[in-house]
């Protein structure tokens, strides 16, 4: 029995069927949420115009995607988190611990690459544990669990470096896991782009996916509508420690010396690019719209480093361009509150 | 450990005695030998930038000197925090047909690649005060840091027996250092065997302090505790300047007046202390200089000598303290005395073109 | 609440608006509306679920900024709307539909948070004058409460009674008090509360604006009756002109008959659901049995445990006693267990409890049945989108787009969203607390078709309601609640609403209890 | 997406403090919320027997408050604005900011005490306004907006800073401000104490303390109860930059030598004593309980130093006292899931 009558939302209703979500994600791409690739275009014209012959060269993409990588791992580690609802702070320290234990093994007991990856792997998970009981069997806010453990393994990490500057010898091949270049793509960027690429196809194509989405915008409902969350929350942190920890071991080889003060700089950067991805390509943080974010930012550093401007300004520039981009796609950072 | 001599015995005296050469401004380079030639002009060096204060001062000196041998000057910076960024910095400078590099503040380690290529590619590199030393013959170095590091130990404990021979206190150093700097384990071993040849019964002691809180000023406060564990501590003696931030004003608060503070590698900060009396001594460091001995491994290399020629050397040492403060403390000091025009001589170049 | 200023004139209207438009988006949710209340009229807003009317409370309150060009005028002077500040000050009160309550803070905060608190010296609230002030106002509204306890665990009728008092607190009593739905929730008993209320603010000569879904409400109190639809205005009518079957054809186009469910045949076989010695917040020992394809409703006035007894069976409330599914055990607090066992649960407070914000109604539909739209491991986009625009057709989510953010629907949307996310995962057993809670009469009978033919595919409910009339409409048997326990059972012809009401306040005469005290 | 965890509905539990809330508190302070003082006991006890001679002085307290100050005043900057569901992440480096243009507008332009405080507080409060305009007229979550505040604000003190110590000739009067003794207190604790005193006033006793809690809890109801949530929002903005450029001062007064990286470094320990603190006392961010959080944290680095324990022992130590902490007062922390 249909109401006789004709309304506007009736008429709505005879529109063909959405489109599936991909290319309704490209429209809005160059629609609604595409402040970010205005910002990184125009960057690319100022540098281009400033600095053209050592800014348009294959080398300055291969050394923006490799410096960004690093940044690029942790914040795709931190959003997969957020998406259920849980703020892991600890990622950095993490992959500082992951970083130095990684070397300390190969320097002090000369361990193959197997047994480092192994072992510096589940290590790292310890931590994501001790988180996953705090949040679910305590019920500690996760920011405040994630903060404790990140002061813990930064006391690990220093107490393991105890202040020294470690300097392994890893084997060649592992270094290449660090250093590798195919084409003109670093392999740690590569890595970057596989992991935004599962999680992507997790988040929007899974069960599992739309569970963690769930849990985050709303635990108690999605508790009620039969979804473990403790279980996605312990999944969850283990995880981005594991994923902290392979950023860990990527720097250790990218690098070549590890000491306890390298990753914990990484935090800051790694969560300024996740939040500007937030608003981009979709509404809350997104793993392409992270990967933007990280280049924007590596875009914007790069051209600056090679004009020689200070520091200073490339701080003043990050700040700037992540508050520029977040003011022009406000509105996606409703899903943020 | 040794008697309890003190007062004025004959060696404290000689400690004084071998001061003396270091209090005075340096004028003399360290023994170079001309170049054969004028080094060929056009050539572009590169300094990769840190942003730091010193590294400032270094960037202007490296500027001049490229300018006086009529080349160019290019800068590229890099963060600290992501050392992945020096070693792009230096392809970028390769790539963009660097002649010569310079660079401060970056372990081998994390520039290995850039190394490489440079090898490869025939670029010269040249490292300003590196945390570590030379690694193989094709890198050159200014401010060799196991040298510096046990010259600076020596002449600081010189400098310390000096002042307690004068206040017939015996010396209870503590050494701020942290071990994420592993090179002033050295610089302590050396004031503890120029404390003992020098000073009778004097200490020395490492406190180690966290890289955190070096950077946030924190050191002092790592410091009061230690002194509280150790009473009797009279000098704190920092490697390196930055350390000292705020260390006076935290002694004073906690009723520790008595305890002087002395070091090595100002910054502006410290030498107006010194002017103040907030500090004893500080072993300045001569940026500009090192920055035109950069350059002048660069043309070395470039006329057929050795890029390495001052891997090994000692760089001029000033000891600088109330008595012999001649300079503008705003400003970090420039020695050797008129050390452009020695090396434009050196270079066979007019010191200004 | 006597008036101490110059009333207006009868004949000028206390508020009086003008070609109000208010756009989300592309999506107009109110176009060019006029509205006026006089002084001492009750104006009664009604219209289908997402019509306008929540919006239209939220722009005149300033939550909302309306499009330019725009009239409004209070007691004859101009005013500017989009400022809650200016709203208030100009004498317009708000009783909102999701009260507006902050939970963690006591009944005098709430009450007193939006005007001015007494203060003492230095700012220092003086917390003496300020519960008093409080209690005072609730006391004249009729209610009386502890007023130092905190507004989360309030009843309905109390958190209504908040609302209300909160709307009234002043130093200058209102021209106009806005009522959106405050009676979703709110019992037999509470309503005819409220009307005293009401009828007593009529006559300081306050204007009240009224919205609800309950006709008989509007007949009952209203003077006049505006209909919207889809944010146009559709008639403004006095009430004396209006019959039930004309206001309704007014709201949906059509007139409209609940029907009643089919009488249940079979009902000896086994249960599917057995509840034996439930205990729970409210509830002192509950046994019932459903069997398939039944619809048992649940019926007992306001704190008789009638509103904890899904959520205890489900397991979103602690509980104990033995809750079991085709035999099967289920154990307490696990939801996630309950809905493998075939249970679903609808609360009745679907922002807390159902309602997952910023993902898409497709998104809300699927979450507990994701298996029916995978293609191998993965989601498929084109399947569930297919499935989900069956849903929005069946139960009439308006708009119909798949897409739009279910925390952006109006309140009745956002339930039937609930609705159609348990009726597609076709559980053994759902149980729903107020199933048509603010509800428009048109999507009403929608619902109770889409229950029905449910329960014709041997899907179970348990229904608790407050509303007599729907129990009799969907139920074949209803249980009658009093403190906690029960205390009688009416199905066939004997399941009246007159039978349930009486059942409920006999019930609570005659307590069981009582004897033991 | 739950980053709203972090801050709107949970933090303040607020049970609503009535007429007799102060000794509801005293009373709850030994009987539920008492995890931190029994911690703090425990520590003191510990110290005072393994080192009871260097422990046990009036050097101990007056330089382990000292040295808690700075700590103090960003911790109780952060909690304001928390109360109220924003998260202000740009307070360590606005007070950095705070500090190196005070000593910069001394040591170059020679200004006055006067005029450097007034110039300082309000350059400092355009942070502020900044994250106000963000937060309120562009719906930019706090965290988000903050952030990006923060690099801007480091990016300024960068550049005025140009890479060095800046050592200003403050008055003496000016510098007894940041170096004061009264009896064995230094004056930047009292300052703490001060704030602490007014802020539980304010949040505990006036109308607007009320209603920076009812907008903390639920904005949206907080709205619609005819609350200005922006207006209260822009305010605790404003305060918290301030109370930022307070303590920058004091800790420009108190160092004597300014540095673009000596503000940035508080960050983590404010909130680690702030997320500790609300755990104490009453549920949810409080002043007392931030306070507390604050001593904890700085006793137990000061004995550790005391003991003359490595640095790396330090930060094993200050993360493992917050989680138990933590866990043992876990229950506060339930309302922040
Ligand atoms: N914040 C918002 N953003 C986008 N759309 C909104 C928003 N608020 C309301 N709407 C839309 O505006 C329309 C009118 O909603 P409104 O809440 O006024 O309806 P209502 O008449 O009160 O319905 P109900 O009887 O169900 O409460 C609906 O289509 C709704 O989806
Ligand atoms: N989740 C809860 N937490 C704490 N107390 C609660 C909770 N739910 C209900 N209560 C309290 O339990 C008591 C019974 O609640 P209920 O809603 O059944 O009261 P009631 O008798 O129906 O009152 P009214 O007739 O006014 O509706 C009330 O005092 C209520 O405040
Ligand atoms: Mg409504
Ligand atoms: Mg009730």
């Amino acid at each position: 029995m249909t109401i006789s009558r004709i309304s506007p939302t009736d008429l709505a209703d005879a529109r063909p069927p959405e489109p599936d979500a991909r290319s309704r994600n490209w429209r809005q791409l160059f629609a609604r949420r595409f402040g970010g690739f205005w910002v990184l275009a125009a960057m690319v014209v100022v540098f281009s115009i400033v600095i053209p012959d050592i800014f348009l060269t294959p080398l300055t993409l291969q050394t923006t995607l490799g410096d960004s990588a690093i940044t690029g791992l942790l914040a795709l580690g931190v959003m997969l988190p957020l998406v259920a609802g849980i703020f892991d702070l600890s990622i950095a320290q993490v992959a500082g611990f992951a970083m130095v234990f990684a070397s300390w093994l190969q320097e002090r007991h000369a361990m193959g690459t197997v047994e480092i990856f192994v072992i510096t792997l589940s290590a790292s998970a310890l931590f994501g544990v001790v988180s996953a009981l705090l949040v679910t069997k305590l019920s500690v806010n996760s920011l405040v669990a994630t903060l404790g453990v990140s002061t813990v393994a930064l006391g690990v990490t220093e107490i393991i470096a105890n202040g020294n500057a470690i300097q392994p010898d890893f084997d060649p091949s592992f270094v290449e896991f660090g250093r590798g270049v195919i084409g003109n793509i670093p392999l740690p960027f590569i890595y970057v782009l596989l992991i935004a690429s599962v999680t992507y196809y997790v988040l929007e194509y899974t069960t599992l996916g739309r569970r963690l989405q769930a849990t985050g915008c709303n635990p108690v409902a999605a508790r009620l509508a039969g979804i473990n969350t403790q279980r996605l929350q312990v999944l969850v942190l283990l995880i981005s420690s594991i994923m902290a920890a392979f950023a860990g071991l990527v720097l250790a080889t990218k690098v070549g010396v590890a000491t306890d003060s390298t990753a914990g700089a990484f935090l800051f950067p790694a969560v300024a690019a996740l939040f500007l991805g937030a608003t981009q390509i979709k509404d809350g943080p997104n793993p392409w719209g992270t990967v933007l974010g990280v280049i924007i930012l590596a875009v914007g550093m790069k051209g600056l480093q090679l004009m020689g401007v200070s520091p200073g300004v490339g701080n003043f520039f990050s700040g700037a361009v992540l508050l520029i981009a977040v003011a022009i796609s406000g509105r996606g950072l409703e899903r943020l509150h | 450990s040794g008697d309890a001599g003190g007062g004025a015995t004959g060696q404290n005296a000689a400690a004084a005695a071998a001061l003396a050469p270091y209090l005075k401004k340096p004028s003399v380079l360290p023994n170079l030998k001309p170049l054969p030639q004028r080094p060929p002009t056009g050539k572009t060096v590169y300094y990769v930038n840190t942003g730091s204060g010193s590294a400032a001062e270094i960037a202007h000196g490296v500027e001049a000197a490229a300018k006086a041998l009529g080349w160019s000057y290019k800068q590229l910076t890099y963060n600290v925090a992501n050392p992945a960024t020096g070693n792009s910095a230096y392809l970028a400078a390769m790539n963009a047909g660097a002649d010569g590099i310079i660079s401060t503040g970056l372990p081998q380690a994390a520039i290995r690649d850039a190394l490489d290529k440079a090898k490869a590619k025939g670029v010269k590199v040249v490292l300003i005060n590196p945390t570590e030393s030379p690694e193989g013959t094709d890198i050159g170095h200014v401010g060799n840091v196991q040298v510096l590091a046990t010259a600076y130990g020596k002449v600081n404990a010189l400098a310390i027996a000096a002042d307690s021979e004068k206040s017939g206190k015996k010396a209870k150093v503590a050494v701020v250092s942290s071990s994420g700097i592993p090179i002033l384990t050295t610089l302590t071993d050396a004031m503890i065997d120029g404390l003992k040849e020098n000073c009778q019964g004097c200490e020395v002691d490492n406190v180690d302090v966290s890289a955190a809180a070096i950077t946030s000023g924190q050191a002092s406060t790592e410091v009061i505790s230690y002194i509280q564990r150790h009473p009797g501590t009279n000098y704190v003696n920092l490697a390196v300047g930055a350390f000292e931030g705020g260390m006076r004003s935290a002694l004073d608060a906690a009723g520790l007046k008595d305890v002087k503070i002395a070091g090595t590698q100002p910054t502006v900060a410290q030498n107006k202390e010194i002017q103040s009396g907030d500090s004893l001594f500080w072993l300045q460091v001569p940026y500009g200089y090192e920055a035109w001995e950069a350059v002048d491994a660069l043309a070395r290399s470039f006329t057929g000598g050795e890029l390495t020629t001052h891997n090994t050397e000692e760089i001029p040492i000033w000891v600088v303290d109330k008595t012999n403060l001649d300079f503008d403390p705003k400003k970090l000091p420039e020695f050797p005395t008129d050390y452009q025009s020695q090396f434009a001589k050196l270079w066979k170049v007019s010191p200004t073109s | 609440m006597t008036s101490t200023r110059t009333s207006p004139s009868p004949t000028q209207p206390v508020l009086a608006v003008a070609g109000v438009s208010k756009c989300f988006g592309a999506h107009r949710a109110l176009d060019s509306l006029t509205f006026d209340v006089k002084p001492g009229e009750v104006h009664a807003l009604v219209g289908h679920n997402g019509s306008g009317k929540s919006t239209f409370v939220k722009v005149l309150s300033g939550f909302h900024t309306p499009e330019p060009g725009y009239r409004a005028a209070v007691a004859g002077v101009p005013m500017t709307l989009g400022s809650a500040r200016a709203a208030h000050d100009t004498g317009l009160r708000f009783v909102h539909q999701e009260l507006g309550l902050v939970d963690n803070l006591s009944v005098a905060d709430n009450v007193l948070l939006g005007s001015a608190f007494p203060t003492r010296r230095l700012g220092r609230i003086d917390w003496t004058r300020a519960r008093r002030q409080a209690a005072d106002l609730l006391d004249r509204l009729g209610y009386s409460l502890d007023v130092c306890q905190p507004v989360a665990g309030l009843s309905p009728i109390h958190r209504t009674a908040v609302g209300i008092a909160r709307a009234m607190h002043g130093d200058t009593p209102p021209h106009v008090l806005v009522l959106d739905e405050p009676t979703a929730a709110l019992p037999t008993s509470g309503v005819a509360g409220l009307f005293d209320v009401v009828r007593r603010l009529q006559a300081d000569g306050i204007g009240v604006i009224y919205i609800s879904h309950h006709l008989d409400e509007v007949f009952e109190i209203a003077d006049r009756v505006t209909v919207l639809r889809d944010g146009q205005h559709v008639a403004t009518v006095p009430i004396d002109e209006l019959d039930t079957d004309r206001l309704i054809e007014l709201i949906v186009g059509k007139t409209v008959d609940l029907g009643r469910t089919a009488a249940k045949v079979g009902v000896d076989q086994a249960p599917v659901l057995e509840v034996r010695d439930l205990y729970a917040a409210g509830l002192a020992g509950v046994d019932f049995g459903v069997s398939a394809g039944e619809v048992v409703g649940i019926a007992g006035i306001a704190g008789s445990g009638r509103e904890t007894v899904a959520g205890a069976v489900f397991g979103s409330l602690p509980r104990t006693g033995t809750v079991s599914v085709d035999g099967a055990e289920i154990r307490p607090e696990r939801p996630e267990r309950a809905i493998e066992a075939g249970l679903g649960y609808i609360g009745a407070d679907r922002a807390v409890t159902g309602l997952i914000p910023f993902l898409s109604i497709r998104e809300n539909l699927t979450l507990p049945r994701l298996d029916a739209v995978l293609r191998g491991f993965f989601l498929s986009p084109q399947r569930e989108a297919r499935d989900v625009r069956q849903w929005l057709q069946r139960v009439d989510i308006r708009p119909a787009d798949p897409e739009k953010r279910a925390d952006q629907l109006s309140g009745g949307n956002q339930q039937k969203v609930l609705l159609a996310r348990w009726l597609r995962s076709l559980p053994r057993v759902l149980l729903i607390d107020e199933p048509t809670q603010g509800v428009d009469v048109g999507a009403v009978e929608r619902i109770y078709q889409v229950i029905r033919q449910a329960a014709a595919r041997e899907v179970s409910f348990v229904v608790s309601s407050s509303n007599s009339d729907e129990l009799v409409a969907l139920c074949n048997r209803v249980l009658v609640l009093s403190r906690g326990c029960v205390v009688g059972e009416l199905s066939g012809t004997a399941l009246t609403r007159e039978a349930i009401d009486r059942a409920c306040l006999t019930g609570a005469l005659t307590d069981p209890m009582e004897n033991l005290r």
